[in-house]
């Protein structure tokens, strides 16, 4: 390990602090990716309406993925779109972080057995930060799901790799 | 002004210059910014039976921070097929379009960039910049959406141009000026000599052109809301329909760039409204520094009614934002073409019949 | 409003007895078995006479009827040979209320159908989904391509009984 | 001078903010003006008619919830008429009044989201989030009934699975009582807007012939001046029992047939939909609603055909027995996946901006057109 690493790896006061503010900016501003698959995009719109209000947490869907932080994959993923969800996350800039919303995204849900076109799960194809269970998961169930991913933004490190993480 | 104040202090014109330039970017343009963002999202939260942010900061001040400091972390994507240079030139100089009309903008009678006798002249030709920045973003994008959004722009600024210069001239033609800084001192004291109210002449013509400038002052408001892309003008990144319009293929800061010189403009065409028609900086009931006899104060307070009357332009901007649908392209150039320049057209004649009474 | 008796009958007035074939007997909805290479007339008179005027086609339905003989293929799954493929199509008159129900069996092994596209343009994708799913062809449709499945989806017909999912589509596991 | 020019193919979709999910619209165009359109569909293509053939009878109506995720109860109304057709049972008349009542709501909960959304794609994000807050009263009332807000499994074949809360009725009229003045605060931001009316009038207009060839239904037939309405015109469940009328559209703004007479006709029949509740509240009989369910669903062989009116059109359910415990084969009739046919006949020659309003106006469904 050389000087430099040492020292950076160390975490001294100057970083820890850049860190938390650069963890404290990504995580109170994330954008998602307006884009809904399935019945859980309803609950996910439910969630951004004035009810149990996204923006709240600073949360805003943008249309375009360039400009996201977050996607949240709201519902069935199909064989026919799964690249077209892979190519949307691609677009996205780093960092970015993905939610698995409802069981169809998470595993193939109720389509697990006998859906042909079904992808079960869309980890198949993509990294997913948080999986919020449920079919469809409840706007509190997201919010949830929403508040974990914050926590797992608010312990990660430019100095640590990210599966070191807690 | 500000500038021989510094060059008085330090002695070196090139600190004076280089200070006065920075002065409004940091003292207004980015807190505003970031103050009307937040504005946005609060004022269409309670629009809209929501709160808006919450969590970050009290009632979420911190929100618009939060964005930014995330915006500056962000990868900045450049894609293969991107015209390289002008993709990167098109974010700066749309920000510098309207943020060199921030110069000639009188804040008051002392904050003021550069008092040039030809203030609104520059500010209309200078944000002409902005147009070459889209559309040099349409084009280097290499998105479909992205050009469609350009185009829109384009056309849309340009139409709209037309009536705002034709009741620019109307003033113009009234008062023999074209410096902000003038026109904002001939409106002086009271809100009777706006010349929203017919200027501050008190005879017979006055009265006459009452009607006439409230016209003027209508066409105007109108057509800067679509000089800004503002609903219901905002066809240029209508979200519906193409995504995201010109900007859709920018990611990180140069997006923020993009966003910053949205809410710039919107604050900069308000600006030349209230100091068309609204009394500039001067303060509508008279000055509480010459109430108290303390000369320092005045400025302030000409600083307080400016922002607060360019603010309160651009609330109604918001307002009107999340309560209208948008229009469709052609209805909107049919809006300009048909109705806009026709009316301001004839009003500039019948104003200039009545100055000459 | 006419019976679908009456119906029958208009129709064995203009059609030989070969083509026409009812069947009243079976439970719940009576239907009238057509040959694939005539439903193309058939719906088209049926559309066009002033007495029928049937001139909204509420659903076409494919069904896999699976009643030819089941075999073992290589690989030991279980698949049919022979047998037949069904085409159902429900008829309503908007003007004189009366339905109907049309019925068309082609074989399995090679369903071919005409297209009744040109008759009722709600046809046009209900086709296309048969065939993406059944793998039944209609003549003289205008753009027989996939619709639901991708058009590269080059692992036969999901909805025929004997279908076997692949194990791999574009790199994606399939099953579980 | 000649000028090369070439027409121009621009992708909608599958992620753009206004193809109300996974569509995708390949439009061809000269400038902005639309020379074709091509739906492509299937990007939610979940192979309902497949799980029907490997579930039991009952075990089929979760997934008739997913289909039209919007309309879960009619969806799973359609379905149970049909199974009790095929078995022959006559359920208690408490079951079919909450079924009505539940259907009805669902509808109104329906199109305030088709209203909603079409007001967003038109540019009023505004009325969206009025829709939404409305609708999360209507999810309330189903949560306290079944405990689910989007997809039930309510309507069993044969009965429910609950009976209606004790509270229900209260907060019914309550809800019936205070959305009547949200609609009319609704009528005035979006309906009457002079620019909504710009943008929505003598767009897309569907000539009443047109749409009988296509087989549209629904909300969009009757726009296009066509007394139709499965609910009178092919009586099921109480429906007849109810004293309502069948808005049609007149041409008030423009056009019959354009698309602010299909959005129009959505509003109207969200009060239509309002007087059945409050007279189904009303008459409410007693009894027991889980009587009716049989022990073991085993319907002899032969086919049945049902059909109600869903908020988007008729949704047929062709169901083919074989005797067994599963069905032969299940073929869904849905009402978007006919609807969508007719994109490119109403698109040629609008402007782009137009798609949207007229896509919006049609309102599908992806889960139900791809199934």
């Amino acid at each position: 390990m050389g000087l430099l690493d040492k020292e950076f790896s160390d975490g001294n006061i100057l970083i820890t602090t850049t860190e938390d503010l650069f963890n404290w900016a990504r995580l109170s501003s994330l954008w998602q990716v307006g884009f809904g698959l399935a019945c859980c995009a309803i609950e996910m719109m439910a969630t951004s309406a004035s009810h149990y209000d996204f923006d709240r947490f600073g949360v805003i869907p943008r249309p375009s993925p360039r400009q996201s932080d977050v996607i949240i994959v709201s519902g069935t993923v199909t064989l026919k779109m799964a690249l077209r969800v892979k190519r949307l996350y691609e677009q996205m800039p780093d960092p970015k972080y993905v939610i698995s919303m409802g069981s169809c995204s998470n595993c193939g849900g109720p389509y697990w057995e006998h859906g042909y076109h079904v992808l079960k799960g869309v980890d198949r194809v993509i990294p997913v930060d948080v999986y919020v269970p449920g079919c469809p998961p409840r706007p509190e169930a997201l919010l949830e799901g929403l508040l974990k991913l914050q926590e797992k933004i608010r312990y990660e490190s430019i100095t640590k790799k990210k599966n070191e993480v807690v | 002004m500000i500038y021989d104040f510094l060059n008085d202090l330090t002695g070196s014109p090139f600190i004076a210059g280089t200070i006065t330039a920075l002065l409004p970017l940091f003292a207004f343009i980015l807190p505003f910014a970031l103050f009307a963002v937040l504005l946005e999202r609060k004022v269409a939260g309670h629009m809209q039976d929501r709160l808006g942010p919450m969590r970050v900061g009290y009632h979420g001040i911190l929100q618009t921070v939060a964005d930014i400091i995330k915006l500056i972390q962000k990868e900045d994507i450049i894609a293969r097929n991107n015209d390289k240079l002008l993709f990167n030139i098109a974010p700066v100089l749309t920000f510098a379009g309207s943020y060199a009309a921030f110069a000639a903008i009188p804040f008051s009678s002392v904050f003021l960039g550069a008092n040039i006798d030809l203030g609104i002249f520059y500010i209309i030709a200078v944000t002409g910049l902005v147009v070459a920045g889209i559309l040099m973003a349409g084009w280097a994008s290499n998105n479909k959406y992205s050009l469609l959004g350009a185009m829109r722009s384009a056309a849309q600024i340009i139409s709209y141009e037309i009536p705002t210069i034709l009741v620019v001239l109307s003033i113009v033609m009234l008062t023999g000026t074209m410096s902000l800084y003038d026109l904002s001192e001939s409106q002086t004291s009271y809100f009777w000599n706006w010349y929203l109210l017919g200027g501050p002449e008190f005879e017979i013509q006055k009265f006459l052109l009452i009607p006439f400038m409230l016209i003027g002052f209508l066409i105007i408001y109108i057509s800067t809301l679509a000089e800004v892309n503002r609903t219901p003008f905002d066809i240029p990144e209508a979200e519906s329909e193409l995504v995201s319009g010109y900007h859709t293929e920018y990611s990180g800061m140069k997006f923020a760039m993009f966003f910053l010189a949205e809410y710039a403009n919107m604050f900069a065409v308000s600006a030349i409204v209230v100091a068309l028609f609204l009394g500039g900086y001067q303060s509508p009931f008279g000055y509480l520094g010459n109430l108290l006899n303390i000369n320092w104060l005045i400025p302030l307070e000409q600083f307080f009614w400016f922002t607060f009357k360019g603010i309160f332009f651009v609330f109604v901007q918001m307002w009107l934002r999340w309560t209208l649908p948008r229009l469709r392209v052609d209805q909107l150039m049919a809006a300009s073409w048909k109705y806009l320049i026709p009316i301001a057209f004839f009003n500039l004649l019948i104003i200039g019949i009545i100055s000459i009474l | 409003m006419k019976s679908f008796e009456e119906i029958v009958e208009i129709l064995k007035n203009y059609f030989s007895d070969t083509s026409i074939e009812p069947k009243s007997d079976v439970k719940f909805e009576p239907y009238i078995i057509i040959p694939p290479q005539e439903i193309d007339k058939v719906c088209l008179f049926l559309r066009d006479n002033s007495e029928l005027y049937f001139d909204s086609l509420v659903n076409l339905s494919a069904v896999d009827d699976f009643n030819g003989q089941k075999i073992k293929d290589e690989q030991g799954n279980e698949i049919m040979q022979g047998g037949t493929m069904s085409v159902y199509y429900h008829l309503e008159s908007i003007k004189y209320r009366h339905k109907l129900l049309l019925r068309v069996i082609t074989e399995r092994d090679n369903p071919v159908v005409n297209s009744v596209t040109s008759v009722w343009n709600s046809s046009n994708w209900h086709e296309r989904e048969a065939f993406d799913l059944f793998g039944i062809k209609f003549l003289n449709h205008p753009d027989l391509r996939r619709i639901l499945m991708p058009y590269d989806w080059e692992f036969g017909y999901p909805l025929r009984k004997d279908y076997q999912n692949p194990e791999f589509y574009q790199g994606m596991k399939v099953p579980y | 001078m000649s000028v090369r020019t070439e027409e121009m193919v621009l992708n909608m979709g599958p992620q753009h903010p206004s193809t109300h999910g996974v569509l995708r619209l390949e439009l061809t165009l000269d400038g902005e003006i639309i020379t074709k359109v091509v739906p492509h569909i299937g990007y939610l293509h979940r192979c309902f008619e497949k799980h029907c053939e490997v579930m039991s009878y009952p075990q089929v109506i979760p997934y008739t919830d997913r289909m039209d995720y919007l309309a879960a109860m009619g969806n799973e109304l359609g379905y149970v008429i049909g199974v009790e057709k095929l078995l022959r049972i006559q359920v208690p008349e408490r079951v079919e009044y909450i079924r009505v009542i539940m259907a009805e709501l669902q509808r109104i909960a329906s199109h305030l989201v088709a209203i909603g959304t079409y007001g967003a794609d038109i540019g009023a994000f505004t009325p969206f989030l009025y829709c939404f807050r409305d609708r999360e009263r209507i999810l309330n009332l189903f949560e306290i009934t079944c405990g689910a807000r989007l997809l039930y499994n309510y309507i069993w074949v044969g009965g429910l699975s609950h009976d209606l809360h004790p509270d229900f009725v209260r907060l019914t009229k309550e809800f019936i009582k205070e959305f009547k003045p949200n609609l009319r605060e609704l009528n005035n931001l979006l309906t009457y807007n002079k620019i909504f009316i710009d943008r929505t009038a003598n767009v897309g207009i569907l000539p009443l012939e047109t749409a009988i060839n296509f087989g549209v239904t629904g909300p969009m037939l009757r726009a296009s001046g066509l007394k139709w309405d499965l609910r009178k015109d092919d009586t099921y469940s109480v429906y007849n029992k109810f004293d309502f009328d069948i808005p049609i559209g007149e041409g008030k703004m423009g056009t019959v047939g354009d698309s602010w007479d299909r959005y129009y006709v959505r509003v109207l029949e969200m009060e239509e939909s309002l007087k059945i509740i409050e007279q189904a509240i009303e008459t409410l009989p007693d009894g027991d609603v889980t009587s009716a369910i049989p022990k073991k669903i085993k319907p002899p062989v032969g086919h049945v055909y049902s059909r109600v009116e869903n908020p988007r059109g008729e949704l047929g359910y062709f169901i083919i027995s074989d005797g067994s415990t599963s069905p032969f084969r299940v073929k869904v009739r849905a009402p978007s996946f006919v609807n969508l046919q007719i994109m490119d006949e109403l698109c040629r020659g609008h402007l782009v901006a137009d798609v949207i309003a007229i896509l919006g106006s049609v309102d599908i469904v992806l889960g139900e057109v791809d199934r």
